[in-house]
Order: C-alpha cells, then structure tokens, then sequence
C-alpha cells in the first residue's frame, strides 16, 4: 500500500504547482464579485488552462485535448482545489460528463465541433432530464419531442437544471414514443440554450439560493443532426451519462461540504480544549470524521483505478449514501451545540456560518444524485447481488402505465 | 384514569384548529415584511384564545395548563407565526409571582394580545440585576424585537432571579437579527442600566417552574408540527408515484414513515404525561417535562427532516411548506437553551428519582 | 388528563394490596430453586388467585372467573408486579391469550373443560406456532395433520416454543390442505402435550440459557373434538389468537427489560454525580428513558382503553418496535462504558450483571413476537394507510409455490 | 499510488484463508473445554505465521507491518481463536525496545508461539512499578490466564512505562473469568510485588507507538469479521424464503445490507490508510490508528447486530454462528480499552492536525 506519489507522479505534481502559483491568482474573484463576473473568470481560466495544456487531459489533441493520463488530471485537480481560482461547478459538467458521453454516442462530427469549445470554456453545459413527476425516476419523463420533417419539435418542462441559466448547450431526454414501454420510448438530443422556445426560471431553494432551475420548452424546433444516439434508444445515453457523473461525484465538492474544521473551530471558542471532555461532542465529530476521512480515501482509491484504466467498483457511492446525512445531522449538532446563539444566522462567526448554511444545503445534497435509498437499491442489487424489486411498469407501453 | 384531552379541550382544539386552517399567515411572514403573524394574534386575541389560561378576575377563562398545552399543539400543528409561548410564559409569571399592580397592569393586555412578552432565561445568566437595575447583553431573543416586555434571568447579589423588563423604557438597544426560522423571530437586546422590577425572589424556584411550563408548551407545539408533517408527507406518499407505484409501497419509506409516526406517539405520550404533571403541580414536573422536551425535539426534528427526503427534490423549493417545518423544528429545538440542557437535566431529575 | 386512580379505583388497589401482603410471601422462591420448584410454587399462587377471586377477572363465575372487570385486572397485575412473587411468563399464555381465543372459536364444551383449570394452574398452555421454515411468515408452516376417521394424525416439526417443556396443553397450527393457497389450508387444534407422539427438546440460546423448545411431532393421533374453529379456517383462530397476544405484550416483561437503573447505577459507581457532565451518557439516557416512559404511558393509556372496553389502538406495537432495539444499544453502550472490566461476565456487581445479560437476550426480544420490520409495516399499512407491497406468495396452491 | 494490498501480500492472505478454512477449532473453544484454539495456533506457528513480521536474525521474516495487518485480517475473518493481537505487539515492543538479552530470549519463543504475549496497557494504570517491582491488581486482561509473559504500563517515579513480566513468577496470581467471548478468553492479574522488566523509558513515546499498532492490528481484525458477518448474511438473505420470496428482495433487507457494506468499506478504506501510515512510521499515525479503531468498531458492531436481526430466529441458538460475530465484536471493542477513549484520541489528533 501506499497512498503517496511515485517520484514521476511527483515531478508532474510540482510542475503543476509553480504553473498554479504563476498563472491562477488573475483568475480569483473578489468577494463582491456577481454571478455574471464569476461566469467571466471562470470562461477565462478555462482558456488559460487549454492553452498550456491543462485541460481535457485525456482527450486526443485533435479535439483540443492534452492527450494524457488521467493521472495527470486528478493530480492537477487536487493541486487546483488547493488554490482559491474562480469555480463553478455547472463549468465540470461538459468535460468530465458530456463530452465522454459524446464521444460513446455522438456522430465524431458533432463531437468535433462541441469538445474543444467545451474545455476551452466557451461551451458550458447544462443536463435537462428531471421533470416534475420524474425525479428518481428519471424513464418517467414526459417532456415530447415530435418529429416534423428533419427535424423535432419540442414540448415539456424540466425542473433541477443546475446551471441552466448560465449553460450555453443543454444534454436533453425527450419521449419520442409514448407508446413503447418507458424505458423504450426516450430520445437524447442536444439543445442550443439560448434558442426560441427555451425558456430558463430560476428555481428559489430553501437556502434562498437559486442554484436550480425550471426550463420549459415550447415548440423548440431542433435540428435532426442534434439527435445523440438511436430515436428510441436515449435510455442508453442517460446510462451512460449518469455513470460518467457518478465519476464526477468524485470531485468531492458535490458529495457534500466538510464540517470538521467548523465544528473543531467553534467548539474550540468556547474554551481552549476543554471539548475533548464533552464525550458526546467527541463521539459525534470522531464517528463523522471516521466517514468522511473513509469517503476520501475511496474516492482517491478509485481515482487511481481510473488514471490506471481500470474500472471503478462500487464503493463510488459510499459517499453519497453516507456524507450528505451526516452533514446535515452534524450542522443540527452544530446549530444545538450554540445553542440560543444557533438561532440566529450569524453574520461575524464564519464558521457558525458555515454550520448554518449546511443545515438548509444538506437537504438538497441528500437527494442530488439519486436518493440515498436509490443507492443502496444499487448496492443490494448490483453489489451484494440481491435480487430486484418486483417491477409492474417496465413492460407497460408508457401511456397505459404510470405515464397515461 | 384518563389518558387523554376531555372532551371540552377537543371540542376547544377542533374550534381552534377551524380558526387556524382560515387565518393562517406564516407563509407571508415568511416571505419577508412582517415579524409575526399580526392579524392572526389578533384574530386569537379577539377570540379569547390568548387569555384563556388568566384568572378570571384579569379577563380570562382560567381553564388551567391542560388547555394552553391544546392551543399550543394546535398553533405548532398549524406552524403559526405568533409570539404565544414567551407572552403565556409572561402571563404565567405575573400571575404566580407578580404584585398587585403588576398583575393589574399586565395581565389584562397580556390576554388582549396588546403586551407580548419575551423569555430570556438562562441556567447562567449573561446580564445582571443590580439596585433595581439590568445590565448586560443578551445576543439571541425570541420575539426580542416585537415584544413589549420581557422576562429575565439575570444575577443579583442574592443569586439568579427573575426580572420583568419594559423593552421601550430609555437604555434598551434592540436589534433584529436573521432567524433560522423567520416566521419566528430573533433579536439581540441590550441593557445599559435599565429599570426593571424583580418577580419572586431568588432561590424561590419560580424560574425552574417557569421554565418547565415554557419546556411543556413547547413540546406541544413541536408535537403538533410533528404531526402536521407527518400528515403532509403520508398523503405525498400516497399521491406521488415512481417506478409505476405510489411511493408510499416501497418499504423504505413505508418504514421512514412508521419511525415518524413512533416518534411522534412517544412524543405525545409524554407530552400528556407532562401536562397531568403541570396539572398537579407536584414533585414529578421536572422530570417529566424534561422527558416530554426531549422526546418532542426528537420527533419534530425527524419528521421535518424525513419530510424533505420523501418529499424529495419538490421540498426543497422555497414555495413548497417543508421548509416551514425544518425551519420551526430547529427554532423550537434551541429556543429554550441548548438540548444537551435538557438531556443534562432530564438525567439529574431521574438521579434524583432513583436516589429516593 | 388524569393519570391516577378514581376514588373507587383506589379503594380496590388498597384491598389488592393489603390482600397480597398477606398472601403472596408464601408463594417466594428461594434464591436457589430450581425450576421444577418455581413451577410448583406458580401453580400454588395461581390457585390461591383463584380461590379468592383474584383469577380469571373478565371470566363468568360458570368458567371459574371473577365476573369482574379488566380494570380491576389491571389494578391487579400492577400490584402483583411490585411484591416478589413466584413467576413464569408462560403461566400467562393460557389465561391472556389462549381462553380468550377459545371462547371465540371453540365449542363452550371445550371452553368449559378448559378454562377452570387454566385460570387455577393446573392447565399451562404454550403456542405450536412457529417452525423452521416459518417465522415471521407463520401461514408457511409445513406441519402435517391428515384427517384419519375421527381423528386427526399430526406429523411435523415446531420451534421457539416457550414453555412447551412446563406446558400440559399446546395451541397447534397444522396446514390440512397443502392444495389451497397458503392462508386456506390450515387448521387449529388443542394438544395435550404430554401425549405420546410429542417429543419437546429445549433450544439452548446465545444466553446460555434455554427459554425456547423444538416439539416433534410423530403420528400424534388426535380426536376431532380437539379441533378448534373450521377445517382450514385456522388462520382465522392465528388473528384472533396473536391479537390477544399483543395485548399480553402490555405486560412489560416482554417487551424487554428496563437498564435505566443499571445504567445510572453504574454511572453512578465510578464517582457520585459526575455523568451528569458526560454528555454522551446524558444524551444517550435521555433519548433511551424518553422511549421506555414513553412507552409505559402508552401501554397504560392502551390498558385504560381496554378496561373502559374500548379496543386497543394501533400504539400497542410502539414498544416492539423501539425498547429491544434499544436495550440492545444500551447494553452494548453500558459494556463499553465499563471499558475492559465489561469484558468480563461479572458476578458481583448485579448492574454490569444485569447490562450483560440484556447483551444476550435483547437480540430474541428484537425478533419475539414478529420483528421490528413485521411491526414497522403493519404500522405503516394499518395506521397511515400507505398501500401493502405486492405479493405473489397468497393466491396460489401452497405446494406449487414457496411451500412447494 | 497504490491503495490495495500487493500481489505479494494477496497471496498470503489466500494462503491463509486456505489453512485457516481447514483448522478452524473456533467453536470448539467456545463449548468449553479449552482457552484457545491450541491446534490452530501450533499451525500457524508451524506455517511461520507468527514469525512474519520478526526480524530474520530471530527466525522471521520480516514482512512488515502491512503484512501482519494482512494476518489480522484473515484471522478476524475466521474469527480464530488464538492470542495472536497481544503475542504480535509482544514481539514488536521487545523488537523496538527489548535489549539484546530479552530480543534473545523472547523473539524466538514468541515466533515459534511458544510464549504467548498478553497485553495490559492503559491511560491510568491500576498498578506501579518501582524499584524493579510491579505491586498491583487488573481486573480484566485478554489471554491473561494463558499467556507467559505480560506487557503492563505501569505507574513509575518518573511517569508512566512499560514492563515487560512473566508470569509464571512468584507473586502473580491469576484468576480466568467468564468472558464475553468464550473464544478470547479473560483473567484477572495480581501483582505482589513482582520483578519486571522495564522496556523503553516513560515518555519516549513507545506506550503510545504499541497502542496505535494494537489498534490497527485490531481494526483489521474486526474489518475482517465484518466482512464474513456480511458475506455469511447476505448468503442466508439469497437462500431463506418468507412471503414467497427471498428475504434479500424486501428492502428493507437490502438496506440493512448495504447499510452493512457501507459500514464495511469505509473501515477498509480507514485501515488500508493507517495499514500504510503504521509502515510509514510518520506523524499520521495517531489519527490514522484511531480512525481506523472507531472506523472498524461501528462496522463490525453493527455487521455483527443486524446479522442477527437478518437470521431471525436461528440465530439466537447456540449452534449458530451468529453468536460468535456477537460476541466477538464487543470482545474487540473493548479489548484496548473503552471506544470512548478512542472517539477522544482521535479528535485530539484531529485538533492537533487543525491547530498545525
């Protein structure tokens, strides 16, 4: 075992870092930077990143990529996560999810002409499958796309576009056939954002945030050639995409945000060490590191598969099935530990803060995703090869079942 | 022996509960503009809702802690934006320690909803109460910036005792601040040598019986909120369907559902337990309203909380009321002290039980 | 709310209470007696209760009862339960469950032999339910009775019967028609239980100890007149019977055992009233104690209920589904609190004894009487009205599916 | 980066499961009779299991820490009943810290498992150590009535150290007990001024060196039983029928399963790190042992439980060996002191690491 760089790994590693130290500190917002100026940095170290080679590490040169390891990518993004360079998560979506779904069930045109634009920043994508009555199951989707000549014409609503409104090209499911069962009946295309017939409304969360959005579609017309895969056969796609951004829950911003420091700091300000006395205190922080420290070395276990060409085992979802729960029951023990003081948002403790806005962020991060009782089905099932629930709706035509 | 509400408090809750489902305003308090629920307090003050619990000599009904416990489970089911602990707590106080003229003073505005008051009591207190004066900083109120007046723990030279405070008398500095849950808000108040008057003496016991009466009311509002949710996400559960069949049949949230509706029976069975206990007034008090606080705060925080999972990604929308619930479980969980106060003080209460 | 006596409820405690004073001392066991002794001394006190009306409480006089109420019963029991007297939980069975299911069910000859003696001692009675293919799911049960002119003959195999050692009578289960879905091919019958053809094996547990017996049946021959309810309407006879033994389950000792004392006693040992500055301890009783008065009120608001003649509601299972679980928690939590010395079974301090012991046995309450995930269920189907999970195990042949 | 065992350590672990598959006397111990699996345990001795990670120039072979963790974790697996957690940390103290003498004497033996080593190191030792005599009384130690030799921290003149004691000496008296585990069995230890062995110094760091090792060795041994509590349940989940079909299609089997798996990964993700910092030798050692420690002692405790709670009834019978991953989960919880202490050390270490 050894949970340390080889002396290759090592070199590339420093590399990485003097380039950082050089090259990110144009590209960090100020604190009082809008959402707008954010987007802008964000596209501009994108930029600066494909131009000296540090992006799409694993995509061929001819479509812009570095043509290298994914080694050198997890290495160069834990070097970035180190520095405070401008991020929006929505930004990743393209190049670690679509562009490998493209690249599986695209035409090599279209990949051509969306993967270099994709990692250079100019191209950020949004993923347009949840619906309103189709959440964790996504087959359940209504949204219609109806051929008309070459091309298809567009009618629904999506809901948890992340991104949404920033993105410039959306990754859509539509149904093409609602007479075939419901997995059978779904078509993927790619969808130009900013066209006629999009219409973006941003979706206010319980934190007063709006990281979300509605996205309704009337009458978009698109073009046949931004069909992705077979008509009817867009269930492949979601596969495939979902199992790429299972990958991308390794990037551990999405899994959920650390509160040990927060909660070591605050209990901390209330007397030296004497926290290491409040046993309930220690219980709670000891059993919640004990997860996220194990979480953190599993994603790096199946980083390294990955970057050796192997294929990640399931312990891919630990984290999401562990981390999000303990996050919101450790910002509550947080918020009680302050007792009266937890009561009111605090401007002036950042990390009570911090406690605060985890407590209204954890509800979300617990059904990103897939449900945490979504995983576990797939744990059962695929892991310790239990058999599946009886299913009555996988072989009904779609609007004789649930879906008329 | 008899378990549970009599008849007249059903018949008492079912009316309230009518009131309640018409008038309700939380969720324009929510959404910003107001501190609380101003024309429902009314519409309860004009009902005689807000002085049932006063002597009748003051313009109450006199109908005793049983029936506050019922107007508080309904206000909590209904998650009502209004200031009624800290202003029953107010008129408790007044009434078992208060002077004649206090309670001549208070009592009747109290019950007409004209004097809100505030509760800041605390095991160690942060402000004092020297020759007739309060000095100190108190960083987080309830209701600290609406109320008229307010009831403080502070240290004299004698000890903790309580005192009663006019928040517009000259040296009060008052603040609002940004609630974890807005329908209930939260201010700071200061205190720079501000007249007050004392209630009871200290070492009187009035604060711990305060205190376990205030513990009792909350555990009934935080058992009606419980079963609010619970009632919300079963009918979701029921109407929501995946995977071609309504949610609620998957076993997984059938039996989040059965952990909900398990917590929410212990919670109500001590909380009954409690209210007999706060009826009679005897040596059980302490430990069973501690019991019914623990065991509420525990139901409430699990049903609000499961709430937004089965509801999934609809509840976390800002329109959508599961919000109101998580927001109202954690204010009612701290708004008495921490909850670590009250395990600690459930645990000495049944040391005390088993040493005798 | 009045959680106290009436004024006439009072008076009869008064009299119980003098009364048991009197009598109960001579009904004690020795520290040292052996089960057979206690088992004399149980049946004596029984029919001291009888003899001076304290048995059978909602019984008619013509059956040996009281004529009584079911409050006065509970009265009864609550006062019996503060003297130390002679007790064997499987005494119980016979007057709690299986009287009141006869008189439903069997023919008032039968009743009328049986009942009497029940009430008195002479009669004690288990429960020929379970086996081992059929636990939770007791309608696939496999034991065999074969109508043979008069009589029925028995062949088969039962398990986790209590008492079946001490017992003179059995409830039987035995499936009559294998033909006819599972629910629809059994049928009940009362067996003497020292007849030749049953051979009882005790079940030594994890404890140590051997509550539970194996009985074999071999060609037991039994006369039709021992048949309760139909043929193949015994499922009917299970309902009513189990039903009644959620009411027993009221009597606390089945639920599991209270630690509380153990556990502040322990605390307590290792220097006066400091674990009320350990906060684990504080949080971990006061959740544990939250549940068990939690639970005491309800059963005593179900009790309440019942002797007013109400029915009982669906609360009654609050307890199964939550005290064993958490005894089991508490005793390991007790174990780890000891350090090393909870290591050792120990044999002088009677807490850590008792926490210990509670290690041992919680695991059988967790499963007594139908599981926490039967019970989970039945509450969330029968109470919140959530629809059951589909099941293709109850209209078809027994032998052609699961028991096929 | 390389976050598995090598092919090399794979092997071995094969090898041993092989052996450990064919000679295991486990429930033989456990029905009485005998205080270890004393056949086994000439096995292993004989394969030169014991020996792995001794030095060669006493007869081992020097594999290393990763290795011995290997050994743990197959040993835990077949849950074996045998002193191989305190005779393995005997032989690396006496390694680390034994003088020339002592590494003669004892290295050998214990590879050969002729000595068998019992552990007794605590934060505040129930016995003193002076003038080259150890005076006082444990009242729980694991192979204490087998073992020939102790380690013992013990209270000094100048702080707190260990001691290395046989004890066949005049002046030990030793007392098996019942333990929780019939397979690892218990004694108390009474010390009447009894000579010992000093090994190390107070304060050079060795007491705290072996606890972390024992904890790591530990937590591979209850990851190891974890991982055939699970395999064993999910197997009975596949085979057992209720409702007319297999129990592993309720869900809520399948997630008190993946519960389990869950609980499972991370503590091997939490020992293969300390597994790694225990070789490294750095200053990742002390959270690394303690997270690894409360990491693998939820996971088997709660493997261990809910494999009951899966089996039903069956389980709860002697014959069944539910009862063995029972028992000894609370055996390993316990064995190096309360998981309280543990929960402690690792948000010290935590807050040591934050502070830095």
């Amino acid at each position: 075992m050894d949970f340390e760089d080889s002396p290759a790994e090592a070199r590339f590693r420093a590399e990485v870092r003097d380039w950082l130290a050089a090259e990110a500190p144009r590209f960090v917002p100020t604190p009082d930077a809008d959402e707008a100026e954010r987007v802008r940095l964000v596209r501009a170290w994108m930029r600066c990143k494909a131009d000296a080679g540090y992006a799409g590490f694993t995509l061929p040169p001819e479509l812009g990529g570095r043509g290298g390891t994914a080694l050198e990518e997890i290495i160069f993004l834990e070097e970035q996560a180190k520095v405070p360079v401008a991020h929006i998560e929505t930004f990743n979506l393209g190049p670690s999810t679509i562009i490998p779904m493209l690249r599986v069930h695209a035409a090599p045109e279209l990949v051509a002409e969306l993967a270099a634009p994709t990692i250079r920043g100019e191209f950020c994508w949004c993923q347009l499958f949840s619906e309103p009555d189709a959440g964790s199951d996504v087959a359940a989707i209504r949204t219609r796309a109806v051929r008309d000549g070459d091309d298809w014409v567009i009618n629904g609503q999506k809901v948890w576009t992340s991104g949404a409104h920033i993105a410039d090209w959306g990754l859509l499911l539509a149904r093409t056939d609602p007479a075939r069962p419901k997995h059978q009946g779904l078509t993927a295309f790619v969808v130009p954002m900013r066209s006629v017939g999009v219409e973006v409304r941003p979706l206010k969360q319980i934190s007063g945030r709006s990281e979300f959005n509605e996205v309704f579609f009337t009458d978009l017309r698109l073009p046949d050639r931004l069909r992705i895969g077979e008509v009817n056969g867009g269930w492949r796609v979601v596969v495939t995409t979902l199992s790429n951004e299972r990958l991308a829950l390794l990037s551990d911003r999405t899994v959920g945000r650390n509160l040990v420091g927060p909660l070591l700091r605050l209990a901390a300000r209330s007397g030296g060490t004497a926290f290491l006395d409040d046993t309930e205190f220690c219980a709670r922080l000891a059993s919640y590191y004990a997860t996220v420290a194990g979480v953190d070395h599993i994603r790096k276990r199946l980083i390294t598969t990955l970057a050796k060409g192997g294929a990640p085992g399931p312990e891919a979802t630990v984290g999401k099935m562990t981390i999000a729960r303990l996050m919101q029951e450790m910002a509550i023990f947080g918020i009680d530990l302050a007792g009266a003081a937890g009561e009111a948002i605090d401007p002036v403790d950042p990390d009570l803060a911090e406690i605060q806005d985890c407590f209204f962020t954890a509800p979300g991060y617990r059904m990103g995703g897939g449900t945490e009782e979504i995983a576990k089905n797939v744990v059962a099932e695929r892991v310790l090869g239990l058999p599946p629930e009886p299913r009555a709706d996988k072989d009904v035509p779609f609007n004789r079942g649930a879906g008329g | 022996m008899n378990f549970d509400y009599s008849e007249d408090e059903k018949v008492l809750k079912e009316t309230l509960r009518r009131l309640l489902a018409s008038r309700n305003g939380r969720r324009r308090v929510l959404d910003g503009g107001e501190s609380f629920d101003r024309p429902l307090w009314a519409a309860l003050a004009e009902s005689g809702w807000l002085a049932a619990g006063l002597p009748e000599a003051f313009g109450g009904q006199d109908l005793g802690p049983v029936a506050l416990c019922a107007i508080a489970e309904e206000l909590g089911f209904a998650l009502a934006a209004v200031p009624f602990l800290g202003t029953t707590i107010g008129a408790v106080a007044v009434t078992l320690a208060g002077s004649e003229s206090q309670r001549h003073d208070l009592l009747p505005a109290l019950g007409r909803g004209e004097v809100i008051a505030a509760l800041a009591i605390d095991d160690e207190p942060q402000v004092a109460f020297t020759n007739g004066r309060l000095h100190g900083r108190l960083p987080a109120v309830t209701d600290g910036a609406t109320a008229q007046i307010a009831l403080v723990s502070a240290r004299g030279d004698s000890g903790t005792g309580l005192c009663i405070v006019a928040l517009d008398a000259p040296g009060v500095r008052r603040q609002a601040r940004t609630s974890i849950d807005p329908t209930r808000p939260v201010s700071s108040l200061e205190f720079d040598h501000v007249p007050a008057e004392p209630l009871g003496r200290p070492g009187d016991g009035l604060i711990e019986r305060l205190r376990d009466q205030a513990a009792v009311l909350a555990a009934f509002e935080q058992l009606g909120g419980a079963d609010a949710a619970l009632a919300m996400t079963r009918d979701y559960a029921l109407a929501r369907h995946a995977f071609g069949r309504p949610i609620g049949r998957f076993q997984a949230v059938k039996h989040k559902l059965a952990d909900i509706y398990i917590g929410n029976e212990l919670a109500r069975a001590n909380a009954y337990y409690a209210a007999w206990a706060l009826a009679q007034g005897g040596p059980e008090l302490p430990l069973a309203a501690a019991t019914a606080r623990v065991s509420a705060t525990e139901a409430f925080d699990r049903a609000a909380r499961e709430a937004i999972q089965i509801h999934g990604g609809i509840s976390i929308t800002w329109e959508h009321d599961c919000q109101l619930y998580y927001r109202r479980a954690r204010h009612l969980a701290v708004t008495l002290g921490p909850p670590a106060g009250w395990r600690r003080r459930l645990v000495a209460a049944l040391a005390v039980q088993h040493a005798a």
